[in-house]
C-alpha cells in the first residue's frame, strides 16, 4: 500500500512537473529550532557499562536488535551497575573525588529511568563501596526491586542495603571473607561465596534494617579449584558457577542454607587442555537447558582472566560438554544470551573492544550453527545485559 | 524565528549582528577531543551534492538530513562545526540525546546549501549533560571561524557556559535562517 | 620486616596467613585500565633471566632492577601485578610518583626469582593520588590470583580503598619476605 | 676515570672469586619498604596540558633534555594551565562538575608545587572561566606573578583578578568584546585583542581591586585577516601576533595604550599559497631574533587550525622569511623554543600525538640544519611550556 502510494505520488509529481520546469529557485531549506529527543526509541535493549577509573564512567544503550546506538547514563568512576527486570530503570553505584584524581570521596547510588536516560534517584552511601574493575554481582537487587544490596571492601567485606522505595540507607552487614552478591528470585535474602570455600545466605527482615546470616554450606575448595565469581540461574532456579578448572557448581539458595546440588567438570577428556576464563564468563538459555562459557587452550596458573580462544556449549541436564563454538574472533570476556529456543548471543571481546551478536542454532542437523548478526565498537564497554 | 535570532546575538559582546551573520566557526576542541578515541574526519567542506533535480523537493518541505548524509563531516550543514555529531550519539540532526539539555547559547556558521546554492545561518548548539556517547563522529571544521574575540563564530569553547548543566555531550546543526 | 606483613594480613578477613603467603593475584581492572590509551602485555609468567653468574652480585646487596627489566611486565616481580608500573609513571620499582601516596593496604603474590630460584611475597601497592601517567606501561599477570572472597589475593580491586586519597594512579612491586 | 675503576674491580672480583664458586645458593633478595619519591629529578623540564572534557586534566612534566617523564599533577575538567618564570610552580583553571558529567559547577584555581607535584593553593573562582581547548593566555600572571589572571566567558568576555598571596579573588573586570590576556612584562597590567580589531590595555591598582581600560588601538581587520590570539615576546619585548593570511603584527604594551609597532607578510612571492595553522603556533628565539611559525599549504577559509606541512623561520628584523624547516612529521599545532644561539625546538603534532625534538643550527653554512633528537607519545598532550 505503501509501494503504491509512493507510485501514485511520482505520477502525479511528473505530471504536474513539466510546467514548474521554470528558471525558479526551490523554496528554502526551511527554518529549524534546536530540540531535545524526548525519549529513547522503543524495543529491547543492549546495555554495556563503560567504566572510568579517572573520570565519568557510563552505562550505554543500544538496540539489542539492530545495534543502533540510543545513548548513555553518565555516572562516577569505578562504576557498577543493574538494570530492572522490566529494563525501564538503570542503577549505578560509583565514586566521585572532589578533585578527580585526589580530595574527598563521595559514594552514590543513583537511578536513571532508561527511556529518557534520566537520573531519578540518589542516595549517599557509605564510602565503603568496592572500587573494582566491571562485575555484575558487586551491585544488586533484591527480589522484589524494593532494596539495592551494594558490595563495599574497606578491605573488610559488608553489604550496604539501600531502601529505593524510601531513597535511604537502612543497614551495613559485616560479610567477612564474603564476596559478591547473588539475591535469592524469591524472598529478601542473597547468597554469597566465601574465601573459605562456603557460600553462606543472608536473611533480611521486610524493612531491610536487620539481616540474619545463616549456617556456611563447604562448596568448593579456594585453593584447589576456586570458583569464578560470575553466576547464572539455571533451569531450577539454582545458581550455577564455574570453577577455575572448568567444573560446573549448581547450589541452591531455596533454602536457608545454600546447598551444593551437583558438580561435574565439561573441560576432561580433551586432547589439549582447556579452562574457562573472563569475567561474566557464562551465559545460560532456558529453552535448551544450555550454559554457554568462555574458555581458553593451554591454561596455566593466572590465565583465569584470558579471553576465549573457543566459546562452549554446556549441556547441564546431561552434565556433559554440547560443542564447541569456534567464533573467528578470541578475546571474548564476556557473555550474555537470550532465552529463547533460537538464542541470540552477545559477546565482549578484549582483542578488538567489540561487541559481536550471534544468531545460534542449536537444533541444526549437524551440530549448531553460529552466524554473527553483528558488531560495534565498545571501548572499554563490558558487563552485558539484555532487557526486551 | 527572528526570536531565536535574537537570543543568539543578544549576548554577543561588542560583535555587530551583521559580523555573525557572514560566517561561522567551529571551537579548537579538536585535539582535546579527538583524542578520546575518536576517528578523525572533515577537513575542508567541499560541495558534494548536486543540484537537488528530484521533483518532488518543490512540492514539500525537506526533512531534515534528506539533503545529504549527516553522518558525514562533510554535510554541507557542518560548514563551521567542532564536535561530536548528536546524530550518532543517540539525539539526531537538530535534537539532542534525550537525557541532555540543548545549549542556550551557540555559535553559527554561514554554510553554502549545495542543492539550492544559498548560504544558510547555521546554529551549532552544544548540548550539555547525558552520558557520553559510544565511538561518536568527530566533526572539525572551521569555515569562517574566529578566536573568541568573534566570540558568536568561535568554536573551540564549551557552548554549554550559560547552562546550570555544562558537561559537553555533542553537537547539532540548525538551519535558523538565511545569511 | 616482619610488622609489615602483619599489616597486611591484619585486615585479612576470612583468609590465613598461610593462604596469603601461598599465592599471589592481580586485580582484574585489566579491560578497563588497558583502554585509557595503552598496549597490552605480559599474559604468563616467563623465566627470562639465566641464573645470575656476575660473581659481584655475591658481594654486595642487589639494588631493586638489577635482577631484571623493571619496564618488561615479565619481570619476575610482577608475577601478580595488575596496573600501570611506577616506574613508568615518575616513580621507581618500589617508590610512587612525587605528589601520590602509597596504599595503605595491598594485596600480595607468590613471585619466584629465577635468579636464585626462590619464591617471594611482593606486595603490589597501589599509589593513590597523582596526576596521571603519560602512555604508562600497564601489566597484568594473574598467578595465584583469587576473587574477593580471598582478598589479598584479589588483584582487580582499588587498593587506595583505605587511604583518604582514592584515586589510582600506579603500582608499586616490593619485596617483603620470603614465601 | 670511571672506566678504568670498572676494570680494576672486575680484576679484583676475577681474582677473588675462585674460591667463592662452591654450591652455596646467594643471599636472598633483601627485603624492602613501600615508599614515596619526594621529588621529581631536578633539571630543566618540558610541560604539557593533557585536557580532558569528561575527566580530570593532567599537568605532565618531562625531563626537557632526554624527554624522561617525571610526573604529574591533576586537575579538572577543561583546564588551562601556565607556569611561573622560575619553573618551580604550576598553576591551573578547571571545572569540577558534582556528577562528571552533570551537577553543580564547580571552577577552582590551583597552584601547585612542582618539584613534589603537590598542590599548595585553591582559590574557587567565579564559575564563568572558559572552557576552551588547551590556550596558553586564557590562564596568565601578572608581571610580578602575584596575581593570576582568568579569562572568563558566560558568553560576556571578562577576567578575574585572583590574588595568589592573599589566596583570594580581588575583582572580575568586564572586557566586552576582547579576548585572551597578555600580561605586560613589568608593572600591573595587561593587553587584549577585540573583535573590533583593536587591541586594550587594562590597568590594575597595587591591589589588584581595581581596573582602569584604556584607550583601544586599531591593529586589525577582524573580517580579512584575523590575528591568531597566541602571541610571543619579540626582542623589544614587544608582542608578536601572527594573522590567518600569515603576517607578522608586533604590538608594543609598553604604553598605557597598545601601539602597532610594525607588520609585514612573510607568505608571499611563493609559488605555492601557504599559511600559518594550529594553536601555540609560533615560538620565538630570542638570540637569533627569529619566529618559528607552523604553516601548511593550501590554505583555506577554515584551515587556519590545520597542522604544519612546514615550519617557517621567519627574520623579524629583516622582516623576512628566512628557512623553510620541513621536518617528516607534519601536524605541528603547537612549538616552543629555547632561548640561546643554538636552540632547541619542541613541537606537539596532532597527526601522531608525539613531542618531537629538533636541534636547530642557524648558523650552519648551508643553511639551518635540524636534526631530531627525541620523540615521545603524549596522547592529547598539547600546550607546551619549557622551563630551565
Amino acid at each position: 500500500m505503501k509501494k503504491l502510494l509512493a507510485i501514485l505520488l511520482s505520477t502525479t509529481c511528473a505530471l504536474s512537473v513539466a510546467p514548474a520546469l521554470s528558471q525558479e529557485p526551490p523554496p528554502p531549506v526551511p527554518f529549524e529550532t534546536v530540540g531535545v529527543k524526548e525519549a529513547i526509541d522503543p524495543g529491547p535493549n543492549l546495555f554495556l557499562l563503560q567504566q572510568s577509573w579517572d573520570g565519568a564512567s557510563t552505562l550505554q544503550v543500544f538496540d539489542a536488535v539492530d545495534l543502533t546506538y540510543k545513548g548513555g547514563m553518565g555516572t562516577g568512576m569505578m562504576a557498577q551497575s543493574v538494570v530492572s527486570a522490566d529494563g525501564l530503570t538503570a542503577y549505578t553505584m560509583s565514586t566521585y573525588l572532589s578533585r578527580l584524581t585526589y580530595g574527598d570521596t563521595l559514594m552514590v547510588l543513583q537511578a536513571f529511568d532508561i527511556a529518557t536516560l534520566t537520573p531519578t534517584l540518589e542516595v549517599v552511601l557509605p564510602p565503603k563501596i568496592a572500587m573494582v574493575g566491571p562485575y555484575e554481582h558487586l551491585l544488586q537487587l533484591s527480589a522484589d526491586e524494593r532494596f539495592a544490596l551494594v558490595m563495599n571492601a574497606t578491605p573488610a567485606a559488608s553489604v550496604t542495603i539501600v531502601d529505593l522505595v524510601a531513597g535511604e540507607v537502612t543497614a551495613e552487614i559485616p560479610t567477612p571473607g564474603c564476596w559478591e552478591i547473588y539475591p535469592a528470585t524469591t524472598g529478601l535474602k542473597w547468597t554469597m561465596l566465601c574465601g573459605d570455600g562456603t557460600a553462606r545466605t543472608f536473611v533480611m527482615n521486610d524493612a531491610g534494617t536487620e539481616v540474619v546470616s545463616q549456617e556456611a554450606t563447604p562448596v568448593f575448595d579456594a585453593d584447589t579449584d576456586p570458583l569464578f565469581v560470575h553466576a547464572e540461574r539455571g533451569a531450577g532456579d539454582e545458581l550455577i558457577f564455574v570453577s577455575y578448572g572448568g567444573s560446573v557448581y549448581s547450589i541452591s539458595d531455596a533454602g536457608t542454607a545454600p546447598e551444593l546440588l551437583s558438580t561435574f567438570s565439561f573441560a576432561d577428556d580433551l586432547e589439549l587442555p582447556y579452562a574457562p576464563g573472563g569475567y561474566q564468563l557464562t551465559a545460560y538459555n532456558e529453552a535448551n537447558d544450555v550454559l554457554f562459557v568462555t574458555v581458553h587452550a593451554d591454561p596455566y596458573d593466572g590465565s583465569h582472566k584470558d579471553g576465549s580462544t573457543e566459546i562452549w556449549v554446556v549441556d547441564l541436564a546431561n552434565e556433559a560438554l554440547l560443542y564447541r563454538l569456534q567464533p573467528e574472533e578470541h578475546g571474548f570476556i564476556s557473555l550474555e544470551v537470550t532465552d529463547g529456543d533460537r538464542p541470540v548471543l552477545y559477546g565482549f571481546t578484549e582483542h578488538s573492544y567489540t561487541v559481536h551478536v550471534f544468531d545460534i542454532d542449536l537444533t541444526a542437523p549437524f551440530g549448531i550453527i553460529m552466524t554473527e548478526t553483528g558488531v560495534v565498537d565498545v571501548p572499554g564497554g563490558q558487563v552485558l545485559a539484555v532487557r526486551e | 524565528m527572528s526570536d531565536m535570532i535574537d537570543r543568539f546575538l543578544s549576548w554577543m559582546d561588542g560583535a555587530s549582528e551583521k559580523a555573525v551573520r557572514r560566517t561561522a566557526m567551529a571551537v579548537g576542541r579538536r585535539n582535546v577531543l579527538a583524542t578520546l578515541g575518536t576517528a578523525m574526519m572533515g577537513t575542508a567542506l567541499a560541495p558534494m551534492l548536486p543540484f537537488d533535480r528530484t521533483f518532488g523537493k518543490a512540492f514539500a518541505q525537506t526533512p531534515a538530513g534528506e539533503d545529504g548524509d549527516v553522518t558525514q563531516c562533510d554535510y554541507w550543514r557542518y560548514c563551521a562545526l567542532d564536535g561530536y555529531l548528536c546524530s550518532e550519539c543517540g539525539g539526531t540532526l537538530t535534537e539532542c540525546t534525550p537525557g541532555s539539555v540543548a545549549s542556550t547559547v551557540a555559535w553559527v556558521g554561514t554554510c553554502r546549501n549545495p542543492n539550492d546554492d544559498r548560504d544558510y545561518l547555521v546554529s551549532y548548539n552544544d548540548c550539555c549533560g547525558g552520558g557520553g556517547c559510544v565511538n561518536p563522529t568527530f566533526c572539525f571544521t572551521s569555515q569562517g571561524e574566529r578566536p573568541g574575540y568573534r566570540m558568536g563564530l568561535y568554536n573551540d569553547i564549551n557552548w554549554c557556559m550559560a547552562n546550570e548543566t555544562k558537561g559537553y555531550h555533542c553537537t547539532v546543526a540548525v538551519v535558523v535562517g538565511l545569511a
